[in-house]
């Protein structure tokens, strides 16, 4: 029996590790803009975790359009070529 | 001067590249670009090149800050695409990518329209061969409509030298602005090969249908040029602030969506060179020098991303999202070179990106246009989660689609590996590239409020592709053709010509035989009243012909007595 | 001493001829002489013409009656160049005609051929030589009779009604030419044309003259078959033996506008007929019907000699056209033709006559491939026929070069517009002929030796009047001068 | 050699060798080296006199003389220098080519084959050093006449219907309009003389001289401008050598030559452009060039395409020649040259590909370049040229054409030069295209699989390979034609 070589991301629990590390990253950039004073050009960027935020709601907002997006454009794989 | 012009060694090396067979071609397909670029590297800025031809002063070469920094930049991707494709066992590739390149230097180095006409127009044809090569009828089919849209470009920048000329009297190539017809042809002209909204399809069409290495040359030259030329000609266009902005925001939602990653890329390509209009649209010197800047870098981080790509075409012979996964597995060296130049084009700290387009970012606030910026910060949002996320994800990570393979060629590696570093050394050490740069640098890419503002919007950017991947928000993978502005020339003309030209057969037809049908009446009307049975012809009787004469005698004395 | 006899040797020698040829009986003794004398008169012609070039019109009293009381014969440049070609082409003709004539002719008739020949020479050379209005319609009647005669020679039987229809016509038109010379008499008591052209003014206007000229032009433009009294001359071509059509398609309809010529010019007067009784635009307006139907016409018939017939209705046209448009260019266009249309026809029908000595119709199916077997005839034809549509470098180039600029000249540009058209007319209809010769494949031809090239007797006249269809049309100064002098002579007042 | 003595030359060497090929007929290797032998004497001596007429002198030579003040004589100016040039250089790589295709082909009356063609060259000789109107004219109606047995070469039915029409519209429009043009000028200017400057300033108002240009734009049938242009793609029917050479150089070219020398020499370009008759006939040019590139898309016969792509190209001189500037002549000029090029690179590859591979359609050729890589490779050269593509000559014409239409203001026409271009895209690039990047008809075999190479003959893979080289040498050096042109239009520039 020739057992496959076990790769890192086989283990679930390896994935969720690696979550939880991302997570905590994430919490931790959000505290850190409490602490420091940024020098900033525009005043949106004063607001407290603007780029998180922003960041954030950018991608779901850039995701959940282009489904939408999809149903509006999407067509069959030889929609070109059957002319 | 005792230095050939920056093109030559390309393009007579590339005549005598199919004269050379074996190992010996990929000696000489690598000292082109060496000793291309020891000659440019001998260049000074001043050493112009004059000719006086069909008594126009045409100026081959011009060597000032820009054009040498682009020379240098194309010295740098020409070498890495001929590593990454020295495996390939094709003539045609090989001299395409060499006269490409070659031309593409030309063009950069023009001092005048005709020999910028002359240049774009071959790095059009040459470039069609690299897609071409895939020897796929849809590749050829995209080659031929690339082909179509770059000489489209061709002849609009023709026309507008053409008219530039009458209005100015001068064929140089030098600041043009959109303020009279010329002008505005050439841009639009520019444009076109910039991927300007809706003139973009061509390189979504066409890259993603070129082989693997070609596709690598395709992503360093074409649109490079375009920017080079849009920062010579065009700089300060307001024009451009808005394009470039549309430009890096409406791609993302098509790279989300789209399942070929090359295709994904070729978007996220439209997305970076929106930022660069961005920056030659505001044309400070700050925005300046981080247009030509990221132009720059673009090169090497799409170049990687594009390498990395083809290299998993190569090896597995796929390139969709939703037929890869778990190829870490096989190609670990492959995802981490692959994973640099994702983090490079997300502008991570530390990456060469993040050098480059804080300066476009800060150039766009610095100016008072902080609708524009607000829009290329969700578009840097964006490039991270397609690019950044989407392309290393679904290729190497995800569900393992079960393709067991292994790393491709050394030459290929090396190219990326190349690549990485010089991402990584410009991400860490900027200066280099800024010495380069048209305008003095007194801009700092390193400090805390840059790298921190940069990772949380990176990283909440991630936050939210987990957040959506563990909700199952996230649209899946899905073989489809996406409708974009090529609807236009790829469904509508068409269907409308053959609409035009099945409704005109049994027209035409009808009309030929209609006239047929009007002369075959006509003729038999004719021998009716000509041929020898008809009256006036057939042989008279004699009484008839001496009435005749009566009453012509009649006719005769009535006449002159009237 | 000769010399000042020569107008009365260009009509006394062939006159004296025809009955002596009678004697002769035996065909090739007959066609002897008539060579010999048609040469004659050719070389009196040219010394004629010389004559008058040099020295200006000649006078010569017949019998030495002095003008208007006897018959004057008076040759000026108009005349002496009608004389020429008549003579010239009829040399020629006869070199052809021995071959063709024993072939389509019964032996013990030909000496008869000769003879209707040389009196039919006669009857149109007196024509061009009198200077006298009733001893012109003695010579038309010779002329007439004897082409009824030659006509009904001809190898089918419907040569003889082609001939009766002629006789009809010929008869009524000479009629009304003889009445109009009466009435002309009845007003000026004179029958000199010279001396008609002196008293006419005094009278001009009057019933009479206008009755005169009426009677005078029904009747020449019958003789001319211009459109629509046509209709006598195609059968009439066709169905003549092959020479005789070569010769009365080269020169009777020429005499007949050159007694056009006169009569409107020299006796009535050009203002007269033009300007007063406005003769100009209905003779135009003939003469464009005339061109057109003629060159239609032409284009639906499958006998080459009937198209070539109604190829030469058109041809009249152009010329009456010529003449019409009454300026020194179109007068030009009008007698240069004459000379022009007399080489193209008489080289086209003789190298039909060149097909016809060895098929037995010159009809398009007929001549299906004849050009592989009959190079040198077609080659002929095809040069003729280049002349007849007016490609340049031949005679019928100059001819449309002339017209067509007569035309704009008065600004009437759809004429010129017509002419063109009419020429392209001309190129179907020869292309058809072409084509048959040389794109068709031959039926399957049972003896080979029939279709042989035609004997170097007849080719080599015929070849000499194509030669001269080129050599006129690139070297044309020749009968321009003459044609100009003519027209300016003809315009110009009396002295 | 002596200019003048060169000039009467040019017509008349080929003349001569038409004669020898005539005798040698029997002798297939000498008849060619006949051929050959004469193009290259001739091109010799036309080569010969571009040392002097690019120093500004004007050899020239009467042939003879004509109507009075109308000789045929010859005087080499700047155009026809370079309408010689491109036609006698190009003779002698056809013949070469001519060689390899009737002799692969196994065409029958190879013989006549080339005695005509040296006769159309002869008269391409004349056409380009005519003098004046009436010999270009002349030649003009030579060169038709000649090729008519080249375009019915293979004796179908079909040839002699596309026959019909080609000598149907070539001979009704130069009869019908040019001639009519021609004496209409003769009769305003009293001269047909090419004259620098033109002979037409102030003899006409701007209405008729609208009409008189029209006449000769549209009676240069050989333009194809529409709707006279039926003629070419029927005279498809005609030898590969034929389209060639005389459906992309002489014939066509001969016709543009014209309409530019009109321009220039009878009209000068102040006239047309003061009196801006010429407008509404760019329109017309603008038309073609659209209308024929959208039917040339249509076509699946490779040489139909070839022929509508020839119909678009030409109206390129035809709208130089009407833009009535400096820089749309010389584009016009150089037009004829890069054209011809171009045009007849494609042409030798359409009848290698019949040669060699018995494939007409267009649709089976994919895969081709794998078996015939030179011919395919040269067919890329030629449609890059074609479509105005560095590095080939096809650049700089379209290049100077547009800087006309700028200079005229036309900017519509501007763009219609433009999409022009990639209408030449999308007809011409995917024969080659398909051909080395696409996959061979079903039933084939894959040519993937190594298929042995099998090219046309060896004759044919140097004639179409020297032209195909010659396109991108143009690009190089365009200068000898520039120069000759820009003498035309600056003439202190004489070099």
């Amino acid at each position: 029996m020739n057992q496959p070589p076990q790769h890192f991301f086989d283990k679930p629990e390896n994935t969720t590790k690696v979550l939880w590390i991302f997570h905590v990253l994430c919490v931790g950039l959000l505290v850190i803009d409490v602490f420091y004073h940024r020098h900033t050009m525009h005043a949106w960027e004063d607001l407290w975790g603007f780029y998180a935020f922003y960041g954030f709601v950018a991608c779901v907002m850039l995701v959940l359009v282009a489904k939408q997006l999809r149903k509006l454009v999407m067509v069959g794989e030889r929609y070109y070529s059957d002319g | 001067m005792d230095s050939l012009p920056p093109y030559a060694i390309f393009l007579i090396g590339a005549l005598f590249i199919p004269a050379i067979g074996g190992r010996l071609r990929r000696v000489a397909l690598l000292l082109i670009p060496l000793l291309s670029g020891a000659n440019v590297i001998n260049l000074e800025q001043g050493d112009d090149w004059q000719l006086l031809f069909l008594d126009y002063e045409l100026i081959p070469v011009r060597v000032d800050e820009l054009s040498l920094l682009f020379g240098y930049l194309f010295h740098l991707a020409a070498l890495i695409a001929v590593i990454f494709s020295l495996h390939v066992r094709d003539t045609t590739q090989h001299v395409a990518g060499l006269v490409y390149a070659g031309s593409a230097l030309g063009a950069v180095f023009a001092g005048d329209f005709i020999t910028l006409f002359i240049f774009w127009e071959l790095m059009a044809v040459s470039s069609a061969f690299l897609i071409l090569s895939r020897r796929t009828d849809r590749a050829t089919a995209a080659g031929l409509r690339y082909l179509l849209i770059q000489v489209l470009s061709g002849v609009m920048l023709l026309a507008g030298a053409v008219m530039r000329v009458q209005e100015t009297g001068t064929l140089a190539f030098e600041f043009i602005g959109i303020g009279s017809s010329g002008g505005l042809l050439i841009f639009l002209a520019f444009g076109i090969k910039c991927a300007f909204p809706l003139a973009h399809n061509w390189l979504t069409d066409a890259y993603p249908e070129a082989t693997p290495t070609g596709a690598v040359f395709l992503s360093a030259f074409t649109t490079k040029v375009a920017v080079y030329a849009l920062a010579r000609g065009f700089p300060g266009t307001e024009a451009l602030i808005y394009i470039g902005a549309v430009m890096t925001c409406f791609p993302i939602f098509y790279a989300v969506i789209e399942n070929d990653l090359r295709r994904v890329l070729a978007y996220s390509m439209i997305n970076q060179i929106g930022f660069m209009v961005c920056g030659i649209g505001i044309g400070t010197a700050l925005a300046v020098n981080g247009a030509v800047a990221h132009a720059f870098n673009d090169v090497l981080f799409k170049g990687l991303l594009m390498m990395s790509m083809g290299a998993v075409l190569h090896m597995t012979g796929r390139i969709n999202g939703s037929e890869l996964g778990g190829l870490y597995k096989s190609m670990p060296m492959t995802a981490g070179l692959c994973i640099v130049g994702a983090a490079s084009i997300s502008a991570f700290p530390l990456f060469s990106g993040f050098v480059s387009k804080s300066m476009i970012m800060v150039a766009v606030l610095q100016e008072g246009h902080p609708g524009v910026w607000l829009a290329l910060l969700f578009a840097s949002a964006g490039v991270f989660h397609h690019a950044g996320i989407k392309i290393p994800f679904f290729a190497f990570f995800a569900h393992d689609a079960g393709l067991r393979t292994s790393e491709p060629p050394n030459n290929m590696l090396l190219a990326m590996w190349i690549a990485g570093a010089l991402c990584v050394f410009i991400g860490i050490y900027p200066w280099m590239l800024y010495e380069l740069l048209p305008f003095e640098v007194v801009y700092t890419p390193y400090d805390a409020t840059h790298v921190i503002a940069q990772l949380q919007l990176l990283f909440f950017s991630a936050l939210a592709f987990t957040w959506l991947k563990l909700t199952n928000l996230y649209p899946p993978e899905l073989r489809s053709v996406n409708l974009d502005a090529e609807w236009i020339y790829r469904k509508v003309l068409p269907d409308a010509v053959r609409g035009i030209s099945r409704a005109s057969v049994p027209l035409a037809s009808a009309l030929s035989d209609g006239v047929r049908g009007q002369m075959l009446v006509l003729g038999q009307t004719m021998y009716r009243h000509f041929g020898p049975q008809s009256t006036l012809v057939r042989t008279w009787l004699s009484a008839r012909m001496v009435l005749w004469v009566a009453g012509l005698l009649g006719f005769y004395l009535f006449f002159y007595y009237s | 001493m000769i010399g000042a006899h020569l107008p009365a040797l260009q009509v006394v020698v062939p006159l004296i001829a025809a009955p002596v040829c009678v004697l002769l009986r035996r065909p090739r003794l007959a066609w002897g002489l008539a060579t010999l004398i048609n040469w004659i008169c050719f070389g009196v012609a040219t010394a004629l013409l010389a004559r008058v070039l040099t020295e200006g019109s000649i006078s010569y009293p017949l019998g030495g009656w002095a003008a208007p009381w006897g018959i004057e014969y008076r040759v000026d440049v108009v005349n002496a160049f009608v004389l020429v070609i008549v003579a010239g082409v009829s040399a020629l003709v006869v070199l052809f005609a021995r071959a063709s004539v024993e072939k389509e002719i019964p032996a013990e008739r030909i000496y008869l051929f000769y003879t209707l020949w040389l009196l039919c020479v006669t009857g149109l050379l007196g024509m061009a030589v009198t200077g006298d209005a009733f001893n012109l319609f003695v010579f038309l009647e010779i002329s007439s009779l004897s082409s009824y005669a030659l006509i009904s020679l001809g190898p089918e039987r419907r040569a003889l009604t082609a001939a009766y229809r002629y006789l009809v016509m010929g008869t009524i038109g000479a009629t009304f030419i003889l009445i109009g010379i009466g009435l002309l008499y009845m007003m000026t008591g004179t029958l000199n044309m010279m001396d008609l052209a002196r008293h006419l003014p005094a009278v001009a206007g009057t019933r009479t003259v206008i009755v005169a000229f009426g009677f005078l032009t029904v009747g020449i433009s019958l003789k001319i078959a211009l459109f629509p009294l046509h209709s006598w001359l195609p059968n009439a071509y066709t169905y003549a033996p092959s020479a005789v059509s070569a010769l009365l398609a080269a020169t009777a309809t020429k005499v007949g506008v050159y007694m056009l010529l006169r009569f409107f010019f020299t006796i009535v007067g050009p203002y007269f007929s033009f300007e007063v009784m406005a003769e100009g635009g209905l003779l135009i307006a003939i003469a464009l019907l005339a061109t057109v139907f003629g060159s239609v016409v032409a284009i639906f018939q499958d006998n080459i000699k009937s198209m070539l017939a109604y190829s030469s209705i058109a041809q009249i046209g152009y010329m009456v056209l010529g003449i019409s448009l009454v300026s020194v260019t179109g007068l030009t266009a009008g007698i240069v033709h004459l000379f022009n249309h007399a080489l193209i026809k008489a080289g086209l029908f003789m190298a039909v006559g060149c097909l016809a000595f060895r098929l037995r119709a010159v009809t398009l199916q007929e001549i299906a491939g004849i050009g592989r077997y009959m190079p040198w005839t077609m080659a002929a034809f095809v040069v003729g026929g280049l002349s007849l549509i007016g490609v340049p470098l031949t005679v019928g180039f100059i001819s449309k070069w002339y017209l067509v600029l007569g035309a704009l000249e008065r600004s009437w540009w759809p004429v010129a517009g017509i002419i063109l058209f009419t020429s392209l007319l001309a190129v179907v209809y020869i292309w058809r002929v072409v084509e048959a010769a040389y794109f068709r494949t031959a039926p399957n031809r049972g003896h080979p030796t029939r279709f042989q090239e035609a004997p170097w007797s007849m080719l080599v006249p015929t070849w000499v009047v194509i030669l001269a269809n080129v050599y006129f049309g690139i070297s044309p100064s020749f009968p321009i001068d003459i044609a100009q002098r003519a027209a300016q002579a003809l315009l110009s007042p009396l002295p | 050699m002596n200019p003048d003595l060169a000039v009467l030359l040019a017509p008349v060497i080929p003349a001569i060798g038409a004669v020898l090929i005539g005798f040698t007929g029997s002798r297939p290797n000498v008849r060619e080296a006949m051929t050959l032998a004469t193009g290259g004497v001739l091109f010799g001596v036309v080569l010969s006199l571009y040392p002097a007429v690019a120093a500004g002198s004007r050899p020239a030579a009467i042939l003879f003389a004509s109507l009075p003040g109308l000789p045929i004589a010859l005087e080499v100016e700047p155009l026809g220098m370079l309408f010689g040039l491109v036609a006698s250089g190009l003779w002698i790589v056809t013949s070469v080519y001519s060689i390899g295709y009737m002799r692969g082909h196994h065409e029958p009356n190879q013989t006549r084959f080339y005695v005509c063609f040296a006769i159309a060259i002869s008269s391409a000789m004349g056409v380009a050093f005519a003098a004046n109107m009436f010999t270009l004219f002349v030649f003009y109606e030579v060169l038709t006449l000649s090729t008519y047995p080249l375009v019915t070469h293979s004796g179908t039915e079909e040839a002699k219907r596309a026959g019909r029409l080609y000598l149907g519209i070539l001979l009704g429009t130069s009869i019908g309009l040019q001639l009519l043009a021609i004496v209409w000028t003769w009769s305003l200017a009293g001269t047909l003389d090419f004259v620098p400057g033109g002979i037409l300033t102030d003899v006409a108002s701007p209405l008729v001289l609208g009409i008189l240009f029209a006449l000769y734009v549209f009676g240069m049938g050989k333009a194809a401008l529409m709707p006279f242009h039926r003629w070419l793609p029927a005279a498809m029917v005609a030898p590969t050598p034929v389209s060639a050479l005389l459906h992309a150089v002489a014939v066509v070219k001969a016709g543009v030559f014209a309409i530019l020398k009109v321009a220039i020499y009878i009209f000068g370009l102040d006239l047309l452009s003061a009196s801006g008759i010429t407008h509404w006939l760019t329109y017309v040019a603008a038309a073609t060039i659209l209308i024929a590139s959208i039917v040339a898309m249509t076509r699946d016969n490779l040489k139909a395409r070839l022929a509508y792509s020839t119909i678009s190209q030409l109206s390129y001189v035809v709208l130089g020649a009407l833009l009535a500037n400096a820089w749309g002549v010389v584009g016009g000029g150089l037009q004829i040259v890069m054209h011809a090029f171009a045009k007849i690179t494609l042409f030798f590859c359409a009848g290698a590909i019949m040669v060699a591979a018995h494939k007409t359609e267009i649709s089976e050729m994919g895969g081709l370049g794998r078996t015939m890589p030179i011919t395919m490779f040269a067919f890329l050269i030629g449609s890059l040229s074609i479509i105005g593509l560095p590095p080939m000559g096809g650049m700089w014409s379209k290049w100077y054409l547009a800087v006309g239409t700028v200079e005229a203001h036309q900017f519509l026409l501007l763009g219609v030069l433009m999409a022009s271009s990639l209408f030449n895209v999308a007809y011409l690039l995917p024969i080659p295209v398909r051909a080395f990047f696409g996959a061979p008809p079903a039933g084939e075999k894959d040519a993937r699989t190594p298929a042995g190479i099998r090219e046309a003959p060896m004759f044919c893979l140097i004639a179409l390979s020297v032209t195909a080289l010659g396109c991108v040498w143009l690009f190089f050096n365009p200068d000898p034609f520039y120069s000759l042109m820009n003498q035309i239009v600056a003439p202190e520039n004489a070099r």
